[in-house]
C-alpha cells in the first residue's frame, strides 16, 4: 500500500496511471465492441488517454512540445474520425448494419 | 483545481436549477391520464406512421464532417494571430506571414475545391 | 541579401520551373513553357552573380559561405547535413551551369518550337539544372551523390526523349546502364573514405586527410580515388566507359550541348578538382588518371577524324577533351583543369548549339557528307562556329588557347607528368585540329553537297542570340587565365587571375623552377602543331577533296578501325556482355532449374503448407487482428519488462 | 481569514449572481419581444394583465408550472428530460467568462477588529485569460441540446429541426470562428478585459513606422474590423437560431422544429438558453467592436471613479471604485441592450431565409468573406507594425 | 495539497466511470454522450494541467466538433440498443481482456516506478504566456508539420466527400 503521502502528491504518475486505464477501456471497446462507430469511439478514447499522459509530460518536463503534439494528435484524430464515419455511412448505406462483422463482406 | 471550481459551481446550479423545475413542474402540473393517441408522437394530427426520420440526406454528415475539417484549420490560426504582433515586433513578420499563408493557400484551396465539387451545395 | 536565402532561391527557381512545366507536361505551348523554363534558369543565373560577388567581397582564405538547412541523415557516427557550400570552385561552376544552361534554355525555345512534348523537355531540363546544381553545391559527398544521380536521371530522360525511336530509347539506356557501372564505383570510394575518415564533408574531409596522411597507410585512400575515378569515367566518359557518350547524341541537340558537353559530363572533373587537396596525397591515383586522361584523348580524337556524323564529331571531340581535363587533373594542374573545363563549356556548348542551327537548318539531316557550302545560307552560325574553331583548335588569344596550353606545359613540367604525356597531349592537339578543321571544310566551306529540295535557312533569335554570347565568351573567355609568361610581356601584366582565385581550395604539387624560354618553346610547338593539323585538314578536304580516300585506302585496316572506334563496342559485345549474357543463360538452364527452383519449389510448398494453417488467422475479422496487434504489443512488452 | 474559503465565498456569490442574471433575462426579454413586435408590427402586445402588461410574465410562469408533464411515447424519456437542461448551460458558461465592468479595487480596511484587504474584485465570473477560446468552446456544445432533444422526442420534426438546427450552428460557427481571427489579429490577446482595455484609448496605430493618434475617435475594434464586425454579427443570428435564420423551427415546415413534443417550463428553459446566446453574442460584439464597457474619451476604468465620486459626493476610493464600475456596467449593459434591440427588430422585420440560402450564405459566402477579412488583417498588421527600416 | 487530491481523484472517478460507461453502454447513443462528458472531463484535466488552450481545443474539436458528428450519425442510423454489443468468442475475448490487461498492467507498474512528483504549487505565472510559447513553439519548429497537416486536412476533405459520394463500387450488383 502506498504511503498516504504518495496517494496525496497528486503527480505525474497519477495522471499517467488515469491515462493507462481510459486507454484500456479504449482498447477494450476497439476489440470487443461489435458496432464499427463504438470501435471508433474506443480509438477516440485511446487517443485522449495518450494526450493525457503527454500533457502531463509536459508539465513535468517544462516542454511545450507536449501541447503541439497533442494539438497534432487531435488534428489527426479528427481527421481519422472524419474518414471512419463517412466510410461507416457509405457502408451502412449499403448493409444497413454498422456490426464490424459486416465489413468482412468488404473483402476481396 | 480552484480555478475551475467556479465553472463546476455554475454547471450544477444550471442542472439543480433544472432538475428543480422539472421535478416542480411534475408535481404542480396537471396530472392527465396516459392515452395511447396523446402519446402518439406528433403529427399534426394524423396518426404517424414512423416515428425517426427515416431518409437521412448525406448531406448532413458530409456538411459535419467538413466543419470538423476546417474548424481545426481555423483553431490553428489562433495561436498563429495571438503570436503576430510578437513575430513581427521580433522582426520575423513577414516570415510568420508566408508560415500561415500557405496554410490559408491550402484552405482556401480546399474550400475553393469543395465549392466546384458541388459538396456544399443544398437543394 | 542573405546567401541562405540566395542558395536557396538558385536552387528552387529551377525545381519551380520542373514543377510547373511537369505538371502541365501535356501543354505543347513551347513558348510559354520555355520562356518559365528560361526564366527559372535565368533567376539562378543571377543568384549565382549575386553569390559570386558576395564571395568576391571576402578575403580570399574566407571564401565559403555554407549554410545547412538540417540534419539529413543522422545514424550512429553517420551524420550527413542537408547543406550547400558556395566556394571558389562551386562558384565557377554554378556560373557556367546557371549561365550557359539559361542560354541553351533561350536556344531551346526555337529548337523545341515544332516538338509535340515541349513542356516535358523543358521540365526535365529545370530538373537537370536543379540536381547539377545539389551536385556542384552539396557540401558533402552523399549531397554530390544524390545530384550525381539526378543528372544521371535526367541525362537518360533527355537522350531518350524522343523514346518511340528504339534506337535512341536504346541510347538512354546504354548511357545509364553504363553510367551505374561508374556509380557503384562513386559508392565504393564514397564507402571507403567514409570507412576510413568517418566523415563525408568535405571540408572535414580536406582538413582530416592532410593531417593524418603523415601517419597512417594512404592504401584506401588512394583506392578510394581510384573507385571514385571508376565512377568518373562513367559520368564524364573516359576509358574505359566512355562508350555512351557519342550514343546520347541521340538527344535533342540542346541536350547534347548543355549535358553532354558543357556541364554533366564536367562533373568527375569537378569532383577530383573538389577532392584535390586529398588526392595530391595519392599519387598513384594521380598516375592512373593522368594517363587515362591521354589514352582517351587521343583514342577520340583519332575516331573523330574519321566520322561522319556531325554531332558524333562533336561527341568524341568532347570525350576528347574531357581527356585532357583528367590529364590536368593528373598532373596536378587542378586549376588548369577547372579553367579548360570553363573554356570547353563555352565553346563546346557553342559548337553544338551551331550543330543544332545547322541541322535545324537541314531538315535534321546529320551526315556531313549532305552539307558543304553553308556559309552563304548560315552566316551567324558560320561566323559564330568559326570562333569556336579558333578555340578549340588553341589559336591565340581565343579561350581554348590558354587552357589547353596551360595543360599542356603543366603535362610537360609537373613532377606528376612526363614528357611522354606532353607528347600525346601535343599529338592529340593536331589531330583536334585536324578533325575541327575537317568539319568546318565539310559543312560550312566547299561546295554545297545537298540536294536540290533542301533550303537551309538561317535560324530566328532566340537561337542566334545564345550562339553569339557563347561566341563572345569563347573569345574572351581564356583572358582571365592568362599565363605569367605571357602575362609578362603584355600592357597591364594581366597575371593569371584564374588560378589564383582557385588557388585557396585546391592541391598544390610542388614546383620546379619556371622555365621560360622552355614554356614559349612548347607554346610555339603546341600552336605550330594545331595550325599543321588544321592546314593539312584543310589541304585534304577543300584543295585535294579525293585526297582522304586514297589516305583511307592506303591505310586500310588501321583506317578501318578507328572508323569503327576501335571495335570498342563489339569488344564489349563479344568479350563482355555476350559472355555475361552466355553465362546467365547457364545458369539459368542448369543450375537455377535444377538446384535454386528445386529449393524455391520446396520453400514455396513449404510456405503455402504453413500458410493453410495460417491463414485462419486471417480471417477478415477486423477485431481479430487488432487482437494480434494487442498481443504483439503485450508480447514486446513483457520481453521488455523481463530483461530489465 | 482563509483565502480558499474567502475565494470560494466570492466566488460562490458571483456565480449566483450570474446564473440569477442569466435566469431573469428570459421574462424581460420575453415581455419585451412581445411589446417590440406589437409596435413593429402593428399589433397588440401584452396589455391586460398589470401596467403594461408587466405581470403577464408572472402568468407566464405559473402556467408554466401548471402544464401537463408530458413525454412522448416512443421517446426517450432521460434524454428527453436532459435536452432543456442542458440547453442552458453553454450560454450560462459563457456569460460568466465575460467580464460585466471594470474590476474594482477595495483598499485595506479595518472592520471586525481585523484588517482586510486589499482586494481586486472582478466583475467577471472568471478570467482564464484564454476567454475567446473558453467561450467558443462551451459555445459549441450548444449543438447537442438540439441533437438531444431533437432524438428524445423521437418525432420526425424534432429530429429534423435537430439535425438543420445542429448543421447551421456548425456551419456558421466557422465563419465566427475565422471572424474573431481578425480580432485576435489586432489586440494579439486571448483576453476580454485586455481587448476592452485596448479599446479605452484613443485611436492609434502605426503606419510605415510612424505613431498615428486620433484623439477624437476611440480605438474601437470596429473601425479596424467593420468585415468582420457584419460576419460576426449575422452568424451569431444563427448560432441563436434567430430569424432570419431560425429554420429549425420553421412552423411551415417543421411545425417548431426540435421543441415540438415540448411544453411548460422545458420549451422554458429552450428559451433561457437562446436569450442567454443573444445576450452572449450582443456582449462579445461589444467587447470586439464597441469598446466593450468604456466609451472613449467619457467613460474609462480611470475616469469613471472619478465622476461618480463628483456626482455622489463620496472620496472613499474603495467606493468610487465601486461605483464606477457600476458605471461602467451600465455602459455595458446600455450596449448589450442596443444590441438585444437589433435582434428583436431583425426577427420582427425580415423574412427567414430557405435552408439552401442558409447553407449557401454560411459556406460560399461568409466563409469566404471571413477568410478574406483575416488575410487582409494580417497584410494590413503586418504593414502598420513592420519595423520598416530596421 | 489536499484540495487538489480531492479534485484529481474526483475528476478520476468520474472520468473513469464516463469511460467505463462508454464502452459497455449497449446504446451506441449513450455511448457517445458518456464520450462527450469523458471529452469534457479530459478537458477539464488538461486545463489543471496548465493547459489551458490545449483544453479549449479539446472542447471545440473534440466535444463541439468530432463527438456531434458522431452523434448525429448514430442519431440518423436510429441503433436500437443491441442485445449482443460485444463480438462472441470465449478465447478471443478472454486473448482480448488478457492483453488488454497486460498493457494496462505494464503501463501502470512503470508508472508507479517512476517516483516524479509533479510541483503542484509552481502555478504557471500567466496561462497566456504558455499559449503564446505554444504558438511561437508551432510556428517555428514545428512549421514543417504544421503545414503539412494543413496539406493532410485538404486530402482528407476531398477523400470525404469522394467516399460519400461512392456508389457501391465493384461488388455493387449483389
Amino acid at each position: 500500500m502506498p504511503s498516504t503521502e504518495t496517494i496525496l502528491n497528486v503527480g505525474l504518475t497519477h495522471y499517467l496511471a488515469l491515462s493507462a486505464v481510459i486507454f484500456s477501456f479504449g482498447m477494450i471497446a476497439v476489440l470487443m465492441r461489435k458496432n464499427v462507430i463504438v470501435m471508433l469511439m474506443g480509438v477516440e478514447l485511446m487517443l485522449n488517454a495518450v494526450n493525457l499522459s503527454f500533457i502531463a509530460f509536459a508539465k513535468e518536463s517544462g516542454n511545450l512540445s507536449g501541447h503541439i503534439m497533442v494539438f497534432f494528435v487531435m488534428t489527426i484524430a479528427a481527421a481519422e474520425a472524419g474518414v471512419g464515419l463517412a466510410l461507416a455511412v457509405a457502408i451502412y448505406k449499403k448493409f444497413h448494419e454498422v456490426n464490424i462483422r459486416f465489413f468482412e463482406h468488404l473483402r476481396g | 483545481m480552484s480555478q475551475l471550481l467556479p465553472v463546476l459551481l455554475l454547471s450544477l446550479f444550471v442542472i439543480l436549477f433544472g432538475s428543480a423545475l422539472l421535478f416542480l413542474a411534475s408535481r404542480i402540473g396537471a396530472k392527465g391520464k396516459p392515452n395511447s393517441v396523446k402519446e402518439e408522437t406528433y403529427e399534426c394530427g394524423i396518426p404517424a406512421e414512423t416515428s425517426g426520420p427515416t431518409k437521412i440526406p448525406i448531406k448532413f454528415y458530409l456538411t459535419a464532417i467538413l466543419f470538423i475539417l476546417f474548424d481545426i484549420e481555423i483553431i490553428f490560426m489562433y495561436p498563429w494571430a495571438l503570436t503576430y504582433g510578437d513575430f513581427i515586433s521580433g522582426g520575423y513578420g513577414i516570415y510568420i506571414f508566408s508560415a500561415m499563408a500557405f496554410f490559408i493557400a491550402v484552405f482556401i484551396f480546399g474550400l475553393f475545391w469543395e465549392v466546384k465539387s458541388k459538396a456544399l451545395e443544398w437543394e | 541579401m542573405n546567401h541562405a536565402i540566395l542558395i536557396l532561391t538558385l536552387l528552387i527557381a529551377p525545381l519551380l520551373g520542373f514543377a510547373f512545366n511537369g505538371l502541365r507536361f501535356r501543354s505543347h505551348n513551347a513558348y510559354l513553357a520555355g520562356s518559365v523554363a528560361t526564366a527559372a534558369s535565368f533567376i539562378s543565373f543571377l543568384c549565382s552573380l549575386a553569390l559570386f560577388f558576395q564571395l568576391k567581397d571576402l578575403p580570399p582564405e574566407a571564401r565559403h559561405l555554407t549554410s545547412r538547412f538540417f540534419d539529413w541523415i543522422v545514424v550512429g557516427d553517420l551524420r550527413v547535413p542537408f547543406g550547400f557550400t558556395v566556394d571558389q570552385i562551386s562558384a565557377i561552376m554554378i556560373l557556367i551551369i546557371t549561365g550557359v544552361g539559361s542560354l541553351i534554355h533561350l536556344f531551346s525555345i526555337g529548337y523545341m518550337s515544332h516538338d509535340e512534348r515541349p513542356s516535358k523537355y523543358f521540365a526535365y531540363l529545370n530538373l537537370f539544372l536543379f540536381n547539377m546544381l545539389v551536385l556542384v553545391l552539396g557540401d558533402n559527398l552523399l549531397i554530390t551523390f544524390v545530384g550525381w544521380e539526378g543528372v544521371g536521371l535526367c541525362s537518360y530522360l533527355l537522350i531518350g526523349f524522343w523514346f518511340s525511336d528504339p534506337a535512341k530509347a536504346a541510347a538512354g539506356m546504354k548511357a545509364f546502364v553504363t553510367n551505374r557501372i561508374g556509380d557503384a564505383g562513386f559508392l565504393i570510394g564514397m564507402f571507403i573514405l567514409f570507412f576510413t575518415y568517418g566523415t563525408l564533408t568535405y571540408s572535414d574531409l580536406l582538413q582530416l586527410i592532410p593531417q593524418v596522411v603523415e601517419s597512417t597507410w594512404t592504401g584506401p585512400l588512394t583506392l578510394a580515388f581510384l573507385f571514385l575515378f571508376i565512377g568518373a569515367t562513367g559520368k564524364s566518359a573516359q576509358i574505359p566507359l566512355y562508350v555512351w557518350l557519342p550514343d546520347a547524341m541521340a538527344g535533342p541537340t540542346p541536350v547534347s550541348a548543355l549535358i553532354h558537353a558543357a556541364t554533366m559530363v564536367t562533373a568527375g572533373v569537378y569532383l577530383f578538382v573538389r577532392l584535390s587537396p586529398a588526392l595530391i596525397f595519392a599519387p598513384h591515383a594521380m598516375e592512373v588518371i593522368a594517363w587515362t586522361g591521354a589514352a582517351t584523348a587521343l583514342v577520340a580524337a583519332t575516331i573523330g577524324i574519321t566520322q561522319w556524323d556531325i554531332k558524333k564529331i562533336l561527341a568524341y571531340s568532347t570525350v576528347s577533351q574531357l581527356g585532357y581535363m583528367f590529364l590536368a587533373v593528373g598532373v596536378g594542374a587542378f586549376g588548369a583543369a577547372q579553367f579548360h573545363l570553363m573554356t570547353h563549356a563555352f565553346f563546346k556548348a557553342l559548337m553544338f548549339l551551331g550543330s543544332g542551327s545547322v541541322i535545324h537548318a537541314m531538315h535534321e539531316e546529320q551526315d556531313v557528307r549532305k552539307m558543304g557550302g553553308l556559309r552563304k545560307y548560315l552566316p551567324i552560325t558560320h561566323f559564330t562556329f568559326v570562333l569556336g574553331w579558333l578555340a578549340i583548335i588553341g589559336i591565340p588569344p581565343f579561350a581554348g588557347f590558354f587552357s589547353k596550353d596551360e595543360i599542356l606545359w603543366q603535362a610537360f613540367s609537373s613532377p606528376h607528368g612526363s614528357k611522354a604525356l606532353w607528347f600525346v597531349g601535343a599529338l592529340t592537339a593536331a589531330c583536334t585540329a585536324f578533325y575541327m578543321t575537317r568539319l568546318m571544310a565539310l559543312t560550312f566551306w566547299g561546295k554545297s553537297r545537298f540536294g536540290k529540295d533542301v533550303h537551309p535557312h538561317e535560324s530566328p533569335p532566340s537561337m542566334t542570340i545564345p550562339l553569339m554570347v557563347l561566341g563572345l565568351l569563347s573569345v574572351i573567355g581564356g583572358w582571365v587565365g592568362i599565363p605569367h609568361v605571357l602575362g609578362a610581356v603584355l600592357p597591364g601584366h594581366p597575371s593569371n587571375l584564374f588560378e589564383g582565385w582557385l588557388k585557396p581550395v585546391i592541391g598544390h604539387v610542388a614546383h620546379h623552377e619556371p622555365n621560360v624560354i622552355m614554356e614559349w618553346a612548347l607554346m610555339g610547338v603546341s600552336v605550330s602543331l594545331a595550325g599543321l593539323g588544321a592546314w593539312f585538314a584543310y589541304h585534304n578536304y577543300l584543295v585535294q577533296p579525293n585526297l582522304p580516300k586514297a589516305v583511307a585506302a592506303k591505310l586500310g585496316p588501321v583506317y578501318r578501325a578507328v572508323a569503327n572506334k576501335y571495335y570498342v563496342d563489339e569488344f564489349y559485345d563479344r568479350f563482355l556482355i555476350n559472355p555475361l549474357i552466355a553465362t546467365s543463360k547457364a545458369i539459368w538452364l542448369y543450375i537455377d532449374v535444377n538446384v535454386i527452383d528445386k529449393v524455391t519449389y520446396f520453400a514455396g510448398d513449404l510456405v503455402s503448407g504453413l500458410a493453410s494453417f495460417a491463414k485462419t488467422v486471417q480471417n477478415g475479422k477486423t477485431q481479430s487482428y487488432a487482437l494480434y496487434m494487442a498481443l504483439g504489443v503485450a508480447i514486446i512488452m513483457t520481453f521488455v519488462m523481463w530483461r530489465g | 481569514m482563509g483565502t480558499d474559503a474567502f475565494e470560494f465565498t466570492i466566488n460562490f456569490v458571483k456565480m449566483v449572481a450570474i446564473f440569477l442574471m442569466m435566469v431573469q433575462i428570459v421574462p424581460l426579454l420575453v415581455w419585451v419581444e412581445r411589446r417590440g413586435s406589437a409596435y413593429i408590427q402593428n399589433r397588440f402586445g401584452p396589455n391586460r394583465v398589470g401596467p403594461l402588461g408587466l405581470t403577464q410574465l408572472l402568468a407566464d410562469a405559473v402556467k408554466f408550472l401548471t402544464k401537463e408533464e408530458f413525454v412522448p411515447g416512443r421517446g426517450y424519456p432521460f434524454i428527453y428530460y436532459a435536452a432543456p437542461v442542458v440547453a442552458m448551460i453553454p450560454a450560462t458558461l459563457a456569460l460568466a467568462a465575460i467580464p460585466l465592468s471594470a474590476p474594482f479595487h477595495v483598499e485595506p480596511f479595518e472592520m471586525f477588529g481585523r484588517n482586510w484587504g486589499p482586494y481586486t474584485f472582478m466583475f467577471q465570473g472568471y478570467d482564464f485569460g484564454i476567454g475567446i477560446v473558453f467561450v467558443l468552446g462551451v459555445s459549441s456544445l450548444a449543438a447537442y441540446a438540439l441533437l438531444l432533444a431533437g432524438y428524445g422526442s423521437n418525432n420526425k420534426y424534432s429530429m429534423y429541426g435537430a439535425l438543420r438546427a445542429s448543421a447551421q450552428t456548425i456551419s456558421y460557427e466557422l465563419a465566427m470562428g475565422l471572424s474573431i481571427v481578425g480580432v485576435i489579429l489586432l489586440f494579439n490577446t486571448f483576453s476580454f478585459t485586455d481587448i476592452v482595455n485596448a479599446q479605452s484609448a484613443p485611436l492609434n496605430f502605426m503606419w510605415f513606422g510612424k505613431k498615428v493618434v486620433v484623439e477624437w475617435l476611440p480605438n474601437w475594434g470596429l473601425i479596424y474590423q467593420p468585415l468582420g464586425a457584419v460576419i460576426l454579427f449575422a452568424a451569431m443570428f444563427a448560432e441563436a437560431n434567430r430569424l432570419p435564420f431560425d429554420l429549425p423551427e420553421a412552423e411551415g415546415e417543421l411545425v417548431a422544429g426540435y421543441h415540438t413534443e415540448y411544453a411548460g417550463f422545458k420549451f422554458n428553459m429552450f428559451f433561457i438558453g437562446e436569450y442567454g446566446h443573444m445576450f452572449v453574442a450582443s456582449a462579445l460584439m461589444v467587447i470586439f467592436y464597441f469598446g466593450g464597457y468604456t466609451i472613449y474619451p467619457w467613460l474609462t476604468p480611470e475616469t469613471a471613479p472619478q465622476i461618480m465620486g463628483k456626482l455622489l459626493g463620496v472620496t472613499s476610493a474603495t467606493w468610487m471604485s465601486f461605483w464606477g464600475s457600476i458605471l461602467l456596467h451600465l455602459v455595458l449593459m446600455a450596449k448589450v441592450v442596443a444590441f438585444l434591440w437589433i435582434f428583436i427588430q431583425v426577427r420582427w422585420t425580415l423574412p427567414r431565409f430557405r435552408y439552401d440560402q442558409l447553407m449557401d450564405l454560411g459556406w460560399r459566402s461568409m466563409l469566404p468573406w471571413a477568410l478574406f477579412n483575416t488575410v487582409i488583417t494580417a497584410i494590413v498588421v503586418l504593414l502598420m507594425r513592420y519595423q520598416w527600416g530596421a | 495539497m489536499l484540495w487538489d487530491a480531492i479534485g484529481f481523484y474526483g475528476m478520476a472517478l468520474f472520468l473513469i466511470f464516463f469511460a467505463l460507461k462508454t464502452i459497455t453502454v449497449p446504446n451506441p447513443i449513450h455511448a457517445a454522450l458518456y464520450l462527450v462528458l469523458t471529452m469534457i472531463g479530459l478537458a477539464g484535466m488538461f486545463f489543471n494541467l496548465g493547459a489551458h488552450f490545449i483544453a479549449g481545443v479539446q472542447m471545440i474539436v473534440y466535444a463541439g466538433a468530432v463527438m456531434v458528428l458522431f452523434v448525429m450519425v448514430l442519431m440518423l442510423f436510429d441503433l436500437k440498443a443491441e442485445i449482443r454489443s460485444f463480438s462472441r468468442g470465449l478465447l478471443s475475448g478472454a486473448l482480448k481482456i488478457m492483453s488488454s490487461a497486460l498493457l494496462v498492467g505494464f503501463a501502470l507498474g512503470s508508472a508507479g516506478s517512476s517516483v516524479a512528483i509533479l510541483d503542484s504549487s509552481d502555478t504557471a505565472p500567466t496561462q497566456i504566456d504558455v499559449t503564446r510559447q505554444l504558438g511561437v513553439l508551432l510556428y517555428t519548429k514545428y512549421l514543417f508539420a504544421f503545414e503539412v497537416l494543413g496539406i493532410l486536412l485538404l486530402v482528407v476533405a476531398v477523400g470525404v466527400v469522394a467516399v460519400s459520394r461512392m456508389k457501391g463500387g465493384t461488388h455493387a450488383q449483389h
